[in-house]
């Protein structure tokens, strides 16, 4: 019976992962692609659950669903009406190679997994109730996985820089301001 | 294992990717383009998910880790060019940055 | 002390023209003319020094060889600085440094004037060197080294008034016809270090014999290419008679005296292998022969005194190259020698009176010099009569030797002394034309005008050349006495051991042969007094003879059409077709090819950011088939 | 002692570089190096063991360093009997070269001598260079400054002259590198004295084409004309006289002392290249309307004939190839030095503007002739010698070589007879006007060693054949003497 109701949560977590997909890349405006997103993160974080990734879950909600989504939306905010551009366009071979890249990719990827499907993919290893929480993430972190840790921290910290610099106003920019400002007087 | 198959993940993950690259390749605001890469970023992680849980190693689970890192960091530089965009003036629109033309 | 003596007179000359280049405008342009002259005269010591030593040795131990350093060496090839010294080179040293002393005194007077006077006597002194280097080399390499020299020297000095076009053409043409004998000799030696692993005389003639006759044929006819080039014999004369176009001295010395009897002496050197080829050596003495007729009639219509001159000296070595074609080495080195005395002696006069005409060279402007220059006149016909035959001067006794020992050589010799006998025939004839046209009859306009003119020309001369002219006249005289047939041959013994001749004529035939050689000259004199002397007849035209020989029988014409043109037109379609087109266009080709692919390629930058991730991702597509594929 | 010989101009590049000194200044530092240099060489001569036996295997004044000790890779340098003639070739002439530039006043002196010296300290590495992979380093820092140099301070068409270089030698020499990599790795070391020989004929290949155009070999000279005609005089003197030299060192270094089947199976072939070369570069230059092209052509001429010589496989044709090599460097050089001066002065060697300039002008005309009769290989000179070696080396391969090399002698007067006249005989030309002086005292000074060099040689070229390869080997003009004499 518990059976059955993982298969329920994973069905519906699944299609509700894929359906906000195709709302994010399908509304025109981005406010609400934004919105799409968060639903998109949060039904993948059930996926991390039933596949015993209870940290990344979490972190997938509150780091992504929360801190940087909250950022888009700021800065959609921010742009308000001037984030509206048309929706597609462009030459046309463009729109039709993308779905034909799109497709193949999936058809491709599909097939591969159907080549492995019933064989090794369905014999997943038997793991602890430790697998995937925070502690051993702590653990591997500052054991063998110390040098990925030092890197994405240096990355970080790069960004970081790299947003406040790009978000600095440049005096050309000022005086852009300044004339528009003049210009609504 | 309760639920499905791994494999059954995979294919999630598979089409996610493929709606994540049809909206870069689609759409022509950047703020849409950023949101598409992160669905493809987390069609990503579902897969290295999937298959840390498949072999049982943590190894996987620390690579999407640090690809939530890198994420951020993206969304973060990609962000600030784009208000820094707006702030120039610049019409929010991929089509119209074409100095790379040959 | 008699190869001391050589080194001496080798190197005492190149000293000369070594310091003469490098004080440049320190020194006076006498004192340099001076410095030349003293240094040939110390070489000239020095073959003295030399030749009284060997005299007073017996004739086996005359032969020395001496090795001052290793010039050129590999493994197995080892060629020395090495000077020989016996009597052939002995005799040789003497002639050339004895000669040419006298004409680089006699060209102190001539060259007085010229602004560059001291790159004249640097380059006479370097020639003698070379000369010296050429009849002492101890060994083939060597010896092609003084051959190569002597002819650069002959280049230099050609052209030594650079300005005029026909002197550089004229010292260019010499230059490349007697490269063109530098190659076949060296031929000749890539052979014999191939086979005999030397080229030191003494062992490449001891094993010689050894050789395939084919192969030391081919020899014998790379060493005659150069021997003919050098000597300006057919078919490669026609360098000589525009070698003219240097000062006279130069013509004396070089292209009479020395360095173009140095084909003669090659033959002499190298007579073992010549003997093991007698075709090459009886082709030797028939090109000789040819050479001797027909230079002989090319020098009747010249009207250029020294071009007269000139052929006359393609004509007497051709009687040289029959002499030791034939194997009469010693009579061939005599007639050399008595040669060298009579036609420097021909050239200076000749020298004289141009000098005295300042600069007119034109015979037919000439006439009754005899009495303005009474000396000149009688040095003049004593080298006309020694150069002609008549007893007894020198040129008897030499070329009848010659004549002598051909009518000795059986059926192929007596053709070739019938050649000979026609050519004395045409030597009085052309001689005693130049004589009578020149010195005797009516005083001509030009030379009236030049005794009343400037009075620098008046007399014959300085002393500087009058005093050698002398010495060359009585040289010309006594010089024959050397060797009397029969009677007195000390010439003969001083070479017969180094060059045993092939042929002794017998009493009768020497008597035979020198009453026929002296009559056929009477004849011919008489010939010219009678179209030229004091009566003046007209010439029968014969206007297409007159045309093949005033073109010197077309050769240069031909060469132009075989050789130059070819080789002129070959460089222009190359040029055209291959280094332009291909080597070049290719080159451009290239980079035409990478401009063109590259707009192609530029096409595919379209600028939007979205066909590049399209290019992204249907590459990803491709790859994942790649690996699937691979897999 | 090799290592300083390499490292002394590379330290002097620096300092020139560095130096913030003014034009005249820099230009007398340079030479003062390069003199030094050939000091540091006359003290290796005296080092340098010439007794004894000649053996690839045992280099001298030799010093090595593991580089890459998983590859095998070593900095590894030393000399031969033949190749430390040919360093100091290239010492000899490359501070002759410095010093032209100094009185030439080269703008922008510092990055110019400063280039000029890093080339030297390269071109002593290519002929030390006994590990493949340091050969290819330095094959390329030398093409590295050239490319500068010509394409900087260059003539008019520089640019295209510049280019064509470029893809010319890069060709060449990525083949050579492919070669390189291939054959490091089958002989499992890049050390060439280690390494045994190879039998492949793609590897053989890559090295002939880098060699082939360096050289260069017909048909791979497309960049000669434009690179000699459009350098400055005294990198075109150091193009065909020195850098031309290392296709010599390697072809005898590589090609000739590792490879045994390729090498008979294209022994045919590459003389007939190099004979074609011979003639076809006489005939070219016979036409050319420029003393710099004249040079040119001739410098492609000579470098066939040195060619023959190497691939006449037998030992005197290999020493004559050396002592032509570096009879000819000298005579390149000096010629190509004078075409400077004489553009310094009419603004051109065309033959057409020039002419009779030897009247009044002693020394000059001394100069030009000396070295011109000297180029023509007149029986006596140094070229002569070197000559008749490879042409009696080649011999034994076959008469018709032989034949074809005593005709390009003949070839060989006649342009270069041409070049004499057209500079100083005849009538004079509009660019020989009364300001055309004779050379100066400090143009002497740069030529009168390089001739003075090229006479002292001719009276004694042993000095060079008897180094090059003291080694007793029975070759095979030994053998035809031995049967000869029963």
């Amino acid at each position: 019976m518990g059976n059955f109701l993982v298969w329920v949560v994973w069905v519906g977590a699944a299609f509700a992962c894929l359906g906000s997909g195709v709302a994010v890349i399908s509304f025109t405006n981005p406010f609400y692609s934004a919105l799409a997103l968060i639903g998109n993160l949060g039904s993948l974080a059930v996926l991390y659950l039933l596949a015993s990734a209870e940290f990344l879950a979490a972190a997938q909600v509150l780091v992504y669903a929360g801190a940087v989504m909250v950022m888009f939306l700021f800065v959609i905010a921010y742009l308000g009406d001037s984030a509206g551009v048309p929706f597609g366009g462009g030459p046309s071979w463009v729109a039709v190679g993308a779905i034909v890249a799109s497709a193949a990719i999936l058809v491709e990827v599909v097939v591969a997994i159907g080549l492995k499907a019933g064989g090794a993919l369905s014999n997943e290893a038997d793991v602890g109730a430790a697998f995937g929480s925070p502690g051993e993430f702590g653990r591997l972190f500052l054991t063998d996985h110390l040098l990925a840790f030092e890197i994405t921290s240096i990355v970080l910290l790069v960004a970081a820089i790299g947003g406040v610099i790009l978000g600095t106003q440049t005096r050309s920019e000022r005086e852009l301001d300044a004339q528009e400002a003049h210009g609504r007087a | 294992m309760d639920g499905p198959d791994l494999a059954w993940y995979l294919i999630v993950s598979a089409i996610l990717f493929s709606i994540g690259t049809l909206g870069v390749l689609v759409r022509r605001s950047p703020l849409i383009v950023l949101l598409s890469l992160e669905i493809m970023l987390n069609a990503a992680n579902l897969a290295l998910i999937s298959f840390a849980r498949l072999h049982g190693g943590h190894d996987g689970q620390i690579f999407a880790l640090t690809v939530m890192a890198v994420a951020a960091s993206e969304v973060v530089v990609g962000l600030g060019l784009i208000v820094a965009m707006s702030r120039r003036r610049l019409t929010l629109d991929v089509d119209s940055f074409r100095l790379l033309r040959g | 002390m008699a190869i001391q003596a050589a080194w001496i007179c080798l190197f005492a000359p190149l000293a000369g023209a070594f310091a003469i280049t490098v004080m440049g405008e320190s020194i006076t342009r006498r004192t340099a003319a001076w410095l030349s002259t003293v240094s040939v005269f110390v070489a000239f010591a020095g073959a003295v020094v030399a030749f009284v030593e060997l005299l007073g040795k017996s004739a086996e131990e005359r032969e020395q060889l001496s090795t001052a350093w290793t010039w050129l060496s590999t493994t197995n090839l080892e060629i020395g600085m090495t000077l020989l010294v016996d009597p052939l080179s002995v005799t040789m040293m003497l002639i050339v440094s004895g000669v040419g002393g006298l004409i680089v005194l006699y060209s102190i007077g001539y060259m007085d004037g010229d602004p560059e006077e001291r790159r004249y006597f640097a380059y006479m002194s370097f020639f003698v060197f070379a000369m010296l280097l050429l009849v002492q080399a101890g060994n083939f390499l060597l010896l092609l080294a003084g051959w190569g020299l002597v002819g650069l020297a002959s280049y230099l000095l050609i052209g030594f008034w650079h300005e005029r076009k026909e002197a550089v053409d004229a010292a260019k043409k010499a230059f490349i016809m007697n490269a063109f004998g530098d190659a076949t000799m060296a031929l000749a030696f890539f052979v014999l270090i191939w086979q005999t692993g030397s080229l030191e005389f003494g062992d490449v003639f001891a094993r010689a014999e050894g050789m395939s006759s084919t192969l030391l044929n081919l020899v014998a006819l790379g060493l005659l290419g150069g021997a003919v080039a050098k000597s300006a014999q057919i078919p490669l004369h026609t360098w000589l008679p525009d070698a003219m176009e240097g000062p006279t001295p130069v013509s004396a010395l070089i292209h009479a005296a020395t360095m173009v009897t140095a084909g003669v002496y090659l033959i002499v050197r190298a007579h073992p292998l010549f003997e093991l080829a007698p075709t090459i050596q009886d082709l030797a003495a028939g090109l000789g022969a040819i050479t001797l007729v027909v230079a002989g009639l090319i020098a009747l219509v010249q009207t250029d005194i020294k071009r007269v001159i000139a052929y006359s000296t393609m004509s007497q070595i051709g009687y040289m190259f029959v002499g030791v074609g034939l194997g009469a080495y010693a009579n061939g080195m005599f007639h050399l020698m008595t040669h060298a005395f009579f036609k420097a002696l021909l050239f200076m006069a000749a020298g004289l009176v141009i000098h005295h005409l300042a600069g007119e060279q034109d015979i037919r402007q000439m006439g009754g010099l005899r009495r303005v220059m009474p000396k000149t006149a009688i040095a003049f016909l004593v080298g006309s009569l020694a150069l002609v035959g008549i007893p007894p001067l020198s040129g008897f006794f030499s070329k009848d030797s010659i004549l002598a020992s051909a009518l000795a050589s059986g059926g192929y010799g007596q053709l070739l002394f019938a050649a000979g006998a026609a050519g004395a025939l045409l030597t009085g004839l052309y001689t005693f034309r130049l004589f009578f046209t020149v010195f005797l009859g009516q005083p001509s306009q030009l030379v009236l005008d030049r005794d009343h003119g400037e009075p620098h020309h008046r007399g014959e001369g300085p002393w500087t050349m009058t005093v050698p002219v002398a010495v060359l006249t009585v040289l010309a005289v006594v010089g024959g006495w050397l060797q009397i047939p029969d009677v007195w041959h000390p010439f003969g013994d001083w070479l017969h051991d180094v060059a045993e001749p092939l042929v002794e004529p017998s009493v009768a035939q020497d008597l035979l042969a020198s009453a026929l050689a002296v009559g056929v000259a009477l004849i011919g004199i008489g010939i010219a007094w009678v179209f030229y002397g004091a009566r003046r007849r007209d010439l029968p035209r014969a206007a297409a003879l007159r045309d093949i020989l005033e073109h010197k029988l077309y050769v240069d014409e031909l060469y132009d059409a075989v050789f130059y043109r070819p080789a002129v037109w070959m460089a222009g379609m190359w040029r055209r077709t291959i280094e332009e087109p291909l080597i070049g266009g290719s080159i451009a080709g290239v980079s035409l090819g990478a401009r063109r692919a590259g707009s192609a390629l530029g096409e595919t930058q379209t600028g939007y950011l979205r066909s590049y991730a399209l290019a992204i991702a249907g590459a990803a597509a491709v790859l994942v088939v790649v690996f699937l594929a691979v897999q | 002692m090799t290592t300083a010989l390499i490292f002394l101009p590379f330290a002097a590049a620096v300092v020139v570089w560095l130096l913030p000194l003014p034009g005249r200044a820099i230009g007398s530092l340079a030479l003062l190096a390069a003199l030094a240099e050939v000091v540091l060489w006359l003290v290796a001569l005296f080092q340098f063991d010439f007794e004894q036996q000649f053996d690839f295997a045992s280099p001298q004044l030799a010093d090595r360093q593991s580089w890459f000790s998983d590859l095998e890779v070593s900095y590894h340098v030393g000399f031969y009997g033949f190749s430390f003639w040919l360093a100091g070739l290239a010492v000899v002439v490359s501070t002759a070269a410095i010093g032209y530039a100094l009185w030439a006043d080269r703008e922008r002196a510092r990055a110019y001598h400063g280039l000029l010296l890093f080339l030297l300290g390269a071109i002593v590495g290519v002929f030390t260079a006994q590990d493949l992979l340091l050969f290819y380093v330095f094959f390329e820092a030398m093409l590295i400054p050239l490319y500068v140099l010509v394409g900087v301070w260059g003539g008019a068409r520089r640019l295209r002259a510049t280019a064509t270089f470029v893809i010319y030698t890069m060709a060449g020499s990525l083949l050579m590198l492919a070669s390189i990599i291939a054959f490091g790795i089958s002989q499992g070391t890049f050390d060439l004295v280690e390494s045994g020989g190879s039998d492949s004929t793609w590897i053989f290949l890559g090295f002939i084409a880098a060699f082939a155009v360096k050289a260069p070999l017909f048909p791979f000279h497309g960049w000669l004309v434009d690179a000699y005609r459009e350098s400055p005089p005294e990198v075109a003197a150091i193009l065909s006289g020195v850098v031309s030299k290392a296709a010599v060192y390697g072809l005898l270094r590589i090609a000739i002392a590792k490879f045994g089947e390729p090498l008979d199976e294209f022994q045919t072939t590459i003389l007939a290249l190099a004979a074609i070369g011979l003639v076809y570069g006489s005939l070219l230059a016979f036409r050319a309307r420029d003393v710099r092209t004249v040079t040119a052509y001739s410098s492609m001429a000579q470098m066939g004939l040195i060619v023959i010589g190497l691939f006449s496989l037998s030992e005197i044709g290999l020493n004559g190839a050396i002592l032509q090599s570096v009879a000819h460097g000298l005579i390149s050089a000096t010629l190509f030095l004078l075409a400077g001066m004489l553009e310094l002065r009419g603004g051109t060697s065309a033959f057409a503007a020039l002419g009779g300039l030897a009247r009044g002008r002693p020394a000059l005309a001394t100069i030009l002739m000396t070295t011109g009769v000297i180029a023509l290989a007149v029986p006596g000179s140094v070229a002569f010698a070197g000559e008749f070696l490879i042409l009696v080396g080649v011999y034994g391969v076959g008469w018709g070589w032989a034949a074809v090399g005593a005709g390009a002698i003949v070839l060989a007067a006649m342009y270069m007879l041409r070049l004499i006249s057209g500079v100083l005989h005849g009538r004079r030309g509009p660019a020989a006007t009364d300001s055309a002086r004779d050379l100066r005292p400090a143009e002497l000074a740069l030529l009168v060693p390089l001739v003075g060099l090229l006479l002292f040689l001719s009276a004694w070229p042993a000095a060079i054949t008897e180094r090059s390869f003291p080694i007793d080997f029975p070759d095979e003009a030994a053998q035809a003497q031995a049967e000869a004499e029963p």
